[in-house]
């Protein structure tokens, strides 16, 4: 068996792994939506390379080729780009709102706010709703 | 006829691919960004225009032609375009020439 | 005769590569990526008639269009946000 | 490298790159979208964003070796699942004997279209693309709540036109005299979806990058004139109103839901006019989305830019 013939299968392992290392080790918010895009593409060349047939055509259909390429995974994957933008709208949106509270993008960052600030950040939430409690009462 | 054509379009091609090469050798190997600008836009039209001339000769009378003209028509009015926006944005951002520079001294 | 071409707008494609990896200043890497895009548009055009189906010229088409609006997009927003921090990139 | 405009930019040539190899690999319709939005749209967002968060990343000081770690070992895992994959190109591969035969030669008959993705997308899997334009239009809904920005204060709507646009002249007199022939482009990608590659989603994606180069020269309040927020927010329901409304008409007519043989007395002319307005809504969603997304991303950095 020709082993040499999977070669599709690593790159798209290679990207991944790629992808995943750039998720977990950086900090940065942004980077990180980077590499959460580099591993989607990685996953839509699994699916476009499977369909891939060796001498096939783009399936549109014409009277001079005979043999097409699958068509269902490249619907598949149309629609998953699509889907993939719209949710790195949504993450990049999360990240400027993060942004915006923190000050910062990096996660460690982001982290030590949460840990030092958290006593402060409770009388922040209940402070004004006592004291609004305690105005209405009198 | 044929051949005539078909050769027409293999010099265009191959003069195209030279002048692209040539565009990128300067891209890598000009000492600073204006001279990069010159040889990468200046060369790119020249060989953009040849290889997409080449390929249409090769087309012939169909609708392959009227598109591969509205990229040549693109590429020539938005790749000199981006060109002069990026030197003039370069240039109002403060970067100088080198050879002024050097001339100054 | 394709084939060549389409080899040697590989090659040229590498070379932006190179470059807009390596810079150095920020309009290097505009530039080197606009030269990219446009190799693309070549490319996808050269490959079109090497692979036998010439019909696919829309896609150089949608590169060429998408290629300019990033490129102005890179320029208007650099402007502003070199503005915040005023350190000049070495 | 530390500067996250380079990496944005290397992520766009990442994005042309693999658009070409898509390409390559047969699959033209999903070039043509990973080109307009991996390439096109989600660099300008990330590009929108990045003004609004600053564009230089922290120096990072110890070495993530526990990731690279966990990565090498997942990766040799994976490669070693795929010793059992078939083999590149081959025919005989099971994705190649299951529903893909019948779609490869019975689409012609039954649908008459000659883009078989298209029929597989708008017809035959026409439930599930329902699905995810209904995600894209929940992706705009959350975008907008999560940048709400509140009323418009006077003095920005002095600023017509981006100071640094007014310069470039040549740049801007160019662009106007493209962006009809952009729009048009996007009009037929529309139309023509049925015949060679292209399609609503790809043809929104254009027609909003259209807009989204005018909004870049000319500013955003001049590109508000003409798209008003309430008109954007209700052709974004309206696409995903005409794509469910098809279906609900055919179920009156008499057959199941996207069931697109009973809109006309001929099956085949039914399935046309079925997928021409499926794919109508699916244009229209997307398109006014990206542009609700970009007008939303943009609209924050002008904030920004009068309240710093």
């Amino acid at each position: 068996m020709n082993i040499l013939g999977l070669y599709n299968y690593w790159i798209v392992v290679a990207l991944m792994m790629i992808g995943f290392y750039i998720v977990i080790a950086h900090e940065n918010l942004i980077k990180k939506l980077i590499g959460l895009s580099i591993f989607q593409t990685a996953v839509f060349f699994l699916y476009i390379s499977v369909g891939k047939i060796t001498g096939g055509t783009a399936p549109i259909y014409d009277e001079r080729w005979q043999l097409y390429s699958n068509p269902l995974p490249h619907v598949l994957i149309l629609t998953a780009i699509v889907v993939g933008i719209a949710t790195t709208a949504l993450g990049l949106a999360l990240v400027v709102r993060i942004q915006e509270a923190y000050g910062s993008i990096e996660e460690d960052e982001i982290h030590a706010q949460d840990g030092s600030d958290e006593l402060e950040c409770q009388l922040e939430a209940y402070g004004p709703r006592q004291k609004y409690l305690g105005a209405k009462r009198k | 006829m044929e051949i005539i054509i078909d050769t027409i379009s293999w010099i265009l091609l191959l003069s195209g691919s030279f002048f692209c090469l040539t565009g990128a050798a300067g891209l890598l190997r000009f000492p600073d960004f204006f001279t990069r600008i010159h040889a990468a836009s200046i060369t790119d039209t020249l060989g953009a225009s040849c290889i997409l001339i080449g390929l249409m000769l090769q087309a012939g009378w169909t609708l392959i032609f009227a598109k591969l003209m509205i990229i040549l028509l693109f590429s020539l009015l938005a790749g000199t375009t981006a060109s002069h926006a990026m030197a003039k944005a370069a240039l109002k951002s403060g970067m100088k020439p080198q050879f002024l520079h050097t001339n100054d001294k | 005769m394709f084939a060549v071409t389409s080899i040697a707008l590989l090659v040229v494609m590498a070379l932006a590569l190179i470059r807009a990896y390596a810079g150095p200043t920020l309009y290097d890497r505009i530039l080197a990526v606009n030269n990219f895009g446009t190799k693309t548009v070549l490319l996808i055009a050269v490959i079109g008639f090497l692979g036998g189906r010439p019909e696919f010229l829309d896609i150089a088409i949608v590169y060429a269009l998408i290629n300019f609006i990033s490129i102005i997009a890179v320029l208007r927003f650099f402007e502003y946000a070199g503005e915040r921090k005023t350190e000049e990139e070495s | 490298m530390h500067d996250l405009f380079a990496i944005v930019m290397l992520a766009g040539i990442y994005s042309l790159l693999s658009a070409s190899l898509f390409l390559d690999l047969d699959a033209v319709d999903v070039a043509f979208t990973e080109a307009s939005v991996g390439a096109g749209i989600s660099t300008l967002l990330m590009l929108a964003s990045l003004k609004l968060v600053g564009r230089h990343e922290k120096k990072k000081r110890y070495k993530p070796s526990l990731a690279l770690g966990i990565v090498i070992v997942t990766g040799a895992l994976l490669i070693y699942g795929t010793f059992d994959m078939p083999h590149f190109g081959s025919a005989d591969a099971p994705v190649h004997n299951h529903v893909a035969p019948r779609y490869l030669n019975e689409s012609m008959d039954e649908i008459g279209v000659p883009n078989i993705v298209t029929s597989v997308l708008a017809s035959y899997r026409g439930f599930d693309t329902l699905g995810e334009v209904v995600v894209v239009f929940t992706a705009g809904i959350g975008v907008m709540s999560l940048l709400l920005v509140r009323r418009e204060t006077k003095d920005i709507e002095k600023k017509k036109v981006p100071a640094d646009m007014q310069q470039q002249i040549i740049l801007r007199v160019v662009a106007k005299m493209m962006l009809p022939l952009i729009l048009l482009f996007a009009l037929y990608v529309q139309f023509h979806g049925d015949y060679g590659p292209g399609g609503g989603f790809q043809a929104g994606v254009i027609f909003a990058a259209g807009v989204i180069l005018y909004t870049m020269l000319f500013g955003l309040t001049n590109a508000r004139r003409i798209f008003k927020r309430e008109i954007l927010t209700l052709l974004t329901a309206t696409g995903v109103l005409i794509y469910a409304g098809v279906g609900v008409a055919c179920m009156l007519m008499g057959g199941n839901f996207l069931d697109y043989d009973v809109l006309r007395h001929d099956p085949v002319h039914g399935q046309h006019l079925g997928i021409l307005l499926v794919e109508l809504g699916v244009g229209i969603t997307v398109a006014s989305v990206m542009i609700t997304l970009f007008f939303k991303f943009t609209w924050r950095t002008v904030k920004h830019k009068y309240t710093s």
